[in-house]
């Protein structure tokens, strides 16, 4: 698990959050980092997580977003219920009313058909749709039995007296306004001034009621009543109550509706859909993630993780640290593009530095704003405010005094073991073995840490990116970029 | 007709109510909320303590997990309503705001007063309200469809405070403090309190011997078994009743409401009490309150000042903890909803306006 | 525990995998199948196990009373374990009354204070440590060990697991050889 | 983290031709119907039950310390059955973990102390947080994240899962495997 989310090493996203590489994404058009949070969301598609059925999002809405097939238990509220078979011994009932009179007797001498049955089961906390009185279904995908909702119609009625209310008034206002705009009118016709109006004809040639413009009256509707209360339960005071038989409030909240206070109520709740999601950049509008429409699938339409653009830093391994002591960190970086990448670790900005880099990218994004504003009326997104690193460096680190190369991703050299010893290696290179390269730094801890301390370094890494050629013309050849990345590592604790 | 069709086809408005402890969420013209989940803003919960871009993530964390774990929509370019109370601080309407139109780029967010549209569910323009949610008790009475705020009561008399008289009262009964999680009061509250009656209360008080309701076995996670005794099952409630001289009890701030409404409108808001919020789902809270309050009429502070006769109690086609959020899904159904900020205006002026500058057009045009 | 004398007892027709741990004084009565890699250890006195259990790999059925126990004073207990009981991978039960059909499902554990009838479930995972009594089909269920009470009997494939079993395992593994029926009649 | 090197002593692991390393201490029942499709590392004191029905693994798979690998039965109206399990490639199950599922996908990350029941069915690319308990039937999808709460939360496109999950997983477990050597006595 450390090995996957490791937060040991984080990035700085484009947004000032940190977070490890894996959890970040490349924007391949603005050449930059991107995150969860600073990205726009849309739900690409709906499926339920148990059939693992695509459902396409308009049946989604029709079905409130449930699956008609699959429920979840009401007791435990986390696992699906599944449907187990019985078999009951029912007499042929069919034959029965076909042969009259006579197949009668035969029924009634006992000629029995075993028969499936199906009723619904969970197997955590071994609730089943008997225990709630539903009685068993003739199929598995049968509909069950759904619970009615006591306000339903009151509900309906206020709803629709509302409506009408408003809608009422609203063809009011449109009356008057259109009274009103008769009398402005510029141009006079012939009705007006014979003092005849379309109305007016109307009702002299008798046409009086039926023409009459149908004005929708507000529904009527009983107000509710206060009605006087019940009293309390003699029995409450004096009959113990089994807790088993109570719901707890998880439980109750898994039915909204009614919220059964007792568990003879719980129903079986049909199962709530889930969603694969597409991710987007806010300032290119550029997806950076879209998956496949099966829900079984794994592969992306689009997919730009940082991973697989951005060189990956690891810690293979670091000295004790003590404060004011210098110890020895050894890092991997992994290339993990086609390209040979040259490196440069340099220091991390300074604040004033990052302020600028901040009022730099809000213009940058600004001025493509009013560029793409006056070329399409699409309403452009906007961007999360961009914030300073919340993380302090506590150590010093000292940097590599040249620039190194790493070789391109080579997936056939996992085969060849040989480890290349390039002899012009400056010192701080322990190893390189195809697309990795092992780097030995000295870091210093601050002096006022304490023991249990993190100690945290930080840097800024330059490396070479060249883009994928692209179908677009412009784009057609390899372009190649300096880019950096800003990355803070937790080094580990002070020790005595 | 096709002006219904216009609207119906729309996508409709989401509906949210942020409480304090379980937020509802849904959509607008439905019967009930889709979800109750519990609220996961700490900074809800204690606004004072946390700074304001502490909010915004966690706010930004929530609504992600409504929109796309919950509700499962795309929340760009839909319409949301929001239910609040008129007391929510400023600071968590303007950081709501900012979160949906800024990092969720919704259409238009409006908030709608929560005591106002409760009483929409009754089909009536007149009513006291009175919200006791899991922080406080809020009374509002609104009178011909508007909120008398000048009347408003609201005092920390809620969920809490019981929870707090729970958890202390176990402890002295020699339960261990560790092993009382949130989630664990909450639950003995649930399924083993209730209200008492006004009678047995005042007995209690007098410390007469009385016999109390039955002791509960309670198991807490398989490591332990606590007894929750009769006594604290009926009385962990009377923290929504004390008896002292601040005279600041639930049935002191709903006849206090009333007392700084106008004299003709009195008699009608005694007459027509909703009751709304999630602690008032418990058993018996509605007919403590009846004689509380009847009690209160004719004593001796009250009678001449009051001359209200008794009091009564509407109940709500909906639960009492999503009162409020079917009032919202009610009237974000109705075109009023043109009343809202749109995205385009929040750009210009990014300032949420305070709900004095609200009108409650819904239930005035009913007359 | 090297000190404990082993006596096992095991009756015709059970099926004892010889990679299982037993130590102590512990019968096992016919029908039941213990799998390899379990785990049964009498320390403070005798274990019964009633017929037709299933014990799976990394369970371990333990008799030991603390000293604080209730029980620590009477000589002689004899752990009875009821007929029908199914012990799942990797559970833990140090209970010292233990009725018939019930579950104890995977890394579930079941401490000396509690006392179990018949038909309940202890969950996958559940600990169950406080002194209680648990009454018949009692399921515990959960993160939080919830309780309820079963309504519907659900434990109808165990026979038929039983006949697999008792098929297959001594195919594939040395199984410990029962003793004779006379010899045991001697014994007791 | 990179993984640091694990060093075993030679009489204690058994390699086979296809690079499987299998420690002495483990019980492999009815090994005849155990296939481990090469590159599998099963750690000490594991349990797979190949005498109740088939198992297969595919390559790059661990099965660490303790970890219990049972095909589940399913009940039929005549008799009960064990059904085969099979495991796809780059699986990593932790250790303490028993392993009664119908299938498990590719790129799986199991966690420690992990109770997986009759007849899940895990997808590929999914991760199962330390202490779960999932119970039977359970089908996780994938890009699912089963949490030790009980809940299921994720699907493509979150964070509960990385997205490039796969190229993690093979990444994990091949220098799982290259770290995975034999001490130089």
């Amino acid at each position: 698990m450390e090995y996957l989310l490791s937060k040991n090493v984080e990035y700085v996203c484009e947004c000032g959050l940190l977070k490890p590489l894996t959890n970040l994404y490349f924007c391949r058009h603005c050449l930059n980092l991107r995150c969860f949070f600073c990205c726009h969301h849309e739900v690409d598609s709906h499926f339920c997580r148990n059939c693992l059925e695509n459902i396409p999002s308009g049946e989604a809405k029709l079905r409130k977003n449930k699956c008609n097939t699959c429920f979840d238990c009401p007791s435990c509220t986390l696992s699906a219920l599944s449907a187990r078979a019985t078999t009951i011994q029912v007499p042929m009932t069919k034959e029965v009313k076909e042969g009259g009179e006579g197949s009668e007797i035969e029924a009634s001498s006992g000629k029995m058909v075993s028969k499936k049955m199906y009723y619904l089961a969970c197997l955590a906390c071994r609730f089943s749709s008997r225990d709630v009185g539903i009685s068993d279904q003739p199929s598995q995908n049968f509909f069950w039995p759904e619970q009615e909702y006591m306000h339903a119609i009151r509900f309906n009625t206020i709803l629709n007296h509302y409506y009408s209310v408003v809608l009422h008034d609203k063809q009011l206002k449109q009356e008057e306004r259109r009274r009103r705009s008769t009398k402005q009118s510029k141009f006079p016709n012939m009705t007006d001034r014979t003092g005849l109006n379309v109305s007016a004809i109307r009702r002299q040639m008798g046409f009086d009621k039926s023409a009459a413009k149908p004005k929708s009256k507000p529904t009527a509707i009983a107000p509710s009543i206060a009605e006087d209360v019940d009293d309390l339960p003699e029995e409450i005071f004096t009959q113990p109550i089994n807790l088993k038989n109570i719901t707890t409030i998880q439980q109750r909240f898994t039915q909204p509706a009614n919220q059964p206070e007792s568990v003879k109520h719980l129903y079986p709740q049909h199962k709530n859909l889930s969603i694969k999601r597409s991710i987007r950049c806010r300032h290119c509008e550029h997806n950076v993630i879209k998956p496949e429409y099966n829900p079984t699938s794994i592969k992306y339409r689009i997919q730009q993780f940082a991973s697989s653009h951005v060189p990956e830093v690891r810690i293979i391994k670091c000295d004790q640290l003590v404060p004011n002591k210098s110890a020895l960190i050894t890092l991997k970086i992994t290339n993990p593009t086609m390209n040979d990448m040259i490196i440069t670790i340099m220091d991390l900005p300074t604040e004033e530095e990052e302020k600028m880099m901040i009022e730099e990218m809000r213009k940058n994004f600004e001025k493509n704003l009013s560029v793409s504003n006056k070329s399409s009326l699409m309403r452009p997104s906007l961007i999360e405010d961009s914030r300073i690193v919340s993380c302090k460096i506590t150590a010093k680190l000292e940097l590599p005094d040249s620039s190194f190369v790493i070789n391109q991703r080579d997936d056939s050299a996992e085969f060849d073991d040989d480890v290349q010893s390039d002899k012009k290696d400056p010192k701080f290179i322990l190893w390189r073995k195809a697309n990795k390269i092992a780097i030995q730094l000295s870091i210093t801890p601050n002096g006022e840490l304490k023991v249990n301390d993190d100690v945290k370094i930080g840097f800024s890494m330059n490396f070479t990116y060249s883009s994928v050629p692209s179908s677009t013309p412009e784009k057609k050849e390899t372009q190649r970029y300096a880019l950096c990345a800003r990355i803070y590592i937790n080094a580990g604790k002070i020790v005595q | 007709m096709p002006l219904f069709e216009t609207v119906f086809q729309e996508k409709p408005t989401i509906v949210l109510e942020i409480g304090s402890a379980y937020s509802k969420i849904g959509f607008s013209a439905e019967a009930y909320p889709r979800f109750i989940i519990s609220t996961e803003i700490e900074s809800i919960k204690d606004v004072l303590k946390s700074k304001e871009k502490n909010i915004y993530d966690q706010t930004v964390d929530f609504f992600n997990k409504i929109f796309f774990n919950y509700l499962l929509v795309s929340p760009k370019d839909r319409k949301i309503s929001i239910v609040e109370s008129v007391l929510t601080p400023t600071i968590i309407r303007e950081c709501f705001a900012k979160v949906l139109f800024q990092h969720y780029e919704v259409a238009s967010v409006i908030f709608l007063p929560l005591h106002l549209v409760s009483i929409s569910t009754l089909a009536l323009d007149t009513a006291l309200v009175v919200d006791l949610g899991y922080k406080e008790a809020v009374v509002i009475p609104v009178y011909s469809g508007v909120q008398v705020i000048n009347a408003w009561q609201a005092q920390p008399l809620a969920a809490e405070a019981v929870h707090d008289e729970i958890k202390s009262n176990l402890i002295l009964n020699g339960v261990k403090e560790e092993i009382l999680s949130e989630r664990i009061i909450e639950d003995i509250k649930v399924r083993t309190c209730f209200v008492t009656k006004m009678s047995r209360a005042l007995s209690y008080r007098n410390n007469e011997q009385l016999q109390a309701a039955p002791d509960v076995e309670y198991p807490i996670e398989g490591s332990d078994v606590i007894k929750i005794p009769g006594l604290l099952r009926e009385m962990a409630f009377e923290a929504l009743f004390p008896e002292d001289n601040d005279f600041m009890g639930l049935p002191y701030i709903i006849i206090d409401a009333i007392l700084k409404c106008p004299v003709d409108a009195r008699k009608e808001l005694a007459e027509n009490i909703l009751l709304i919020g999630g602690t008032s789902s418990v058993l018996g809270i509605k007919v403590r309150l009846r004689d509380e309050l009847r009690k209160l009429l004719k004593s001796d502070i009250y009678k001449d000042r009051l001359y209200i006769d008794d009091v009564k109690f509407h109940s709500a086609p909906a639960k009492p903890n999503f009162t409020a959020w079917l009032g919202g899904s009610i009237y974000s159904h109705t075109d009023l909803i043109s009343n809202s900020i749109t995205r385009e205006s929040y750009f210009k002026h990014p300032r949420i306006p305070d709900w004095t500058t609200y009108d409650s057009s819904i239930t005035r045009s009913q007359g | 525990m090297s000190k404990l004398e082993n006596k096992i007892k095991v009756m015709p027709k059970a099926v004892v995998c010889e990679d299982s741990t037993i130590k102590g004084d512990v019968t096992i009565c016919s029908g039941s199948v213990i799998h390899p890699s379990a785990q049964i250890i009498a320390e403070s006195g005798p274990i019964i196990i009633g017929e037709n259990c299933i014990i799976e790999e990394y369970a371990k059925i333990i008799h030991r009373i603390p000293p604080d126990h209730k029980l620590a004073q009477e000589k002689n207990h004899v752990l009875v374990i009821g007929a029908n009981n199914l012990f799942e991978v990797g559970s833990t039960v140090e209970a010292l009354k233990i009725g018939e059909k019930n579950i104890f499902e995977c890394k579930s554990y079941v401490s000396s204070n509690v006392t179990i009838s018949s038909g309940c479930v202890i969950g996958a995972g559940c600990h169950v440590v406080g002194e209680q009594h648990l009454p018949e089909n009692t399921v515990i269920f959960g993160k939080n060990c919830q309780q309820r009470e079963a309504l519907d009997k659900v434990s109808g494939s165990h026979m038929l697991q039983l006949d697999f079993l008792r098929k297959v395992l001594p195919n594939y593994h040395h199984l410990r050889k029962p003793c004779d029926i006379k010899k045991a009649a001697n014994l007791s | 983290m990179e993984i640091c090197d694990m060093y075993y002593n030679k009489d204690e692991f058994v390699e086979t031709a296809s690079g499987n390393k299998v420690n002495r201490q483990t019980v492999l029942c009815g090994s005849q119907n155990i296939v481990l499709h090469g590159k599998v590392i099963v750690d000490k004191g594991a349990i797979i039950r190949g005498d109740l029905a088939n198992v297969r693994t595919g390559r790059y798979c661990v099965i660490s310390k303790n970890a219990v690998v049972r095909p589940p039965f399913k009940q039929f109206s005549k008799g009960v059955a064990f059904f085969p399990l099979h495991i796809g490639d780059h699986v990593y199950i932790g250790e303490n973990s028993v392993v009664s599922a119908a299938s498990i996908g590719s790129y799986v990350y199991i966690g420690k102390n992990v109770v997986i029941g009759r007849r899940c069915v895990i997808k590929d690319c999914t991760i199962i947080e330390d202490n779960s308990v999932l119970p039977p039937e359970t089908t996780l999808a994938s890009f699912m994240k089963f949490n030790n709460d009980g809940t299921i939360e994720g699907g493509q496109g979150t964070e509960s899962v990385p997205a490039a999950m796969q190229d993690l997983m093979v990444d994990f477990t091949k220098s799982y495997y290259d770290h995975f050597l034999m001490a130089k006595s």
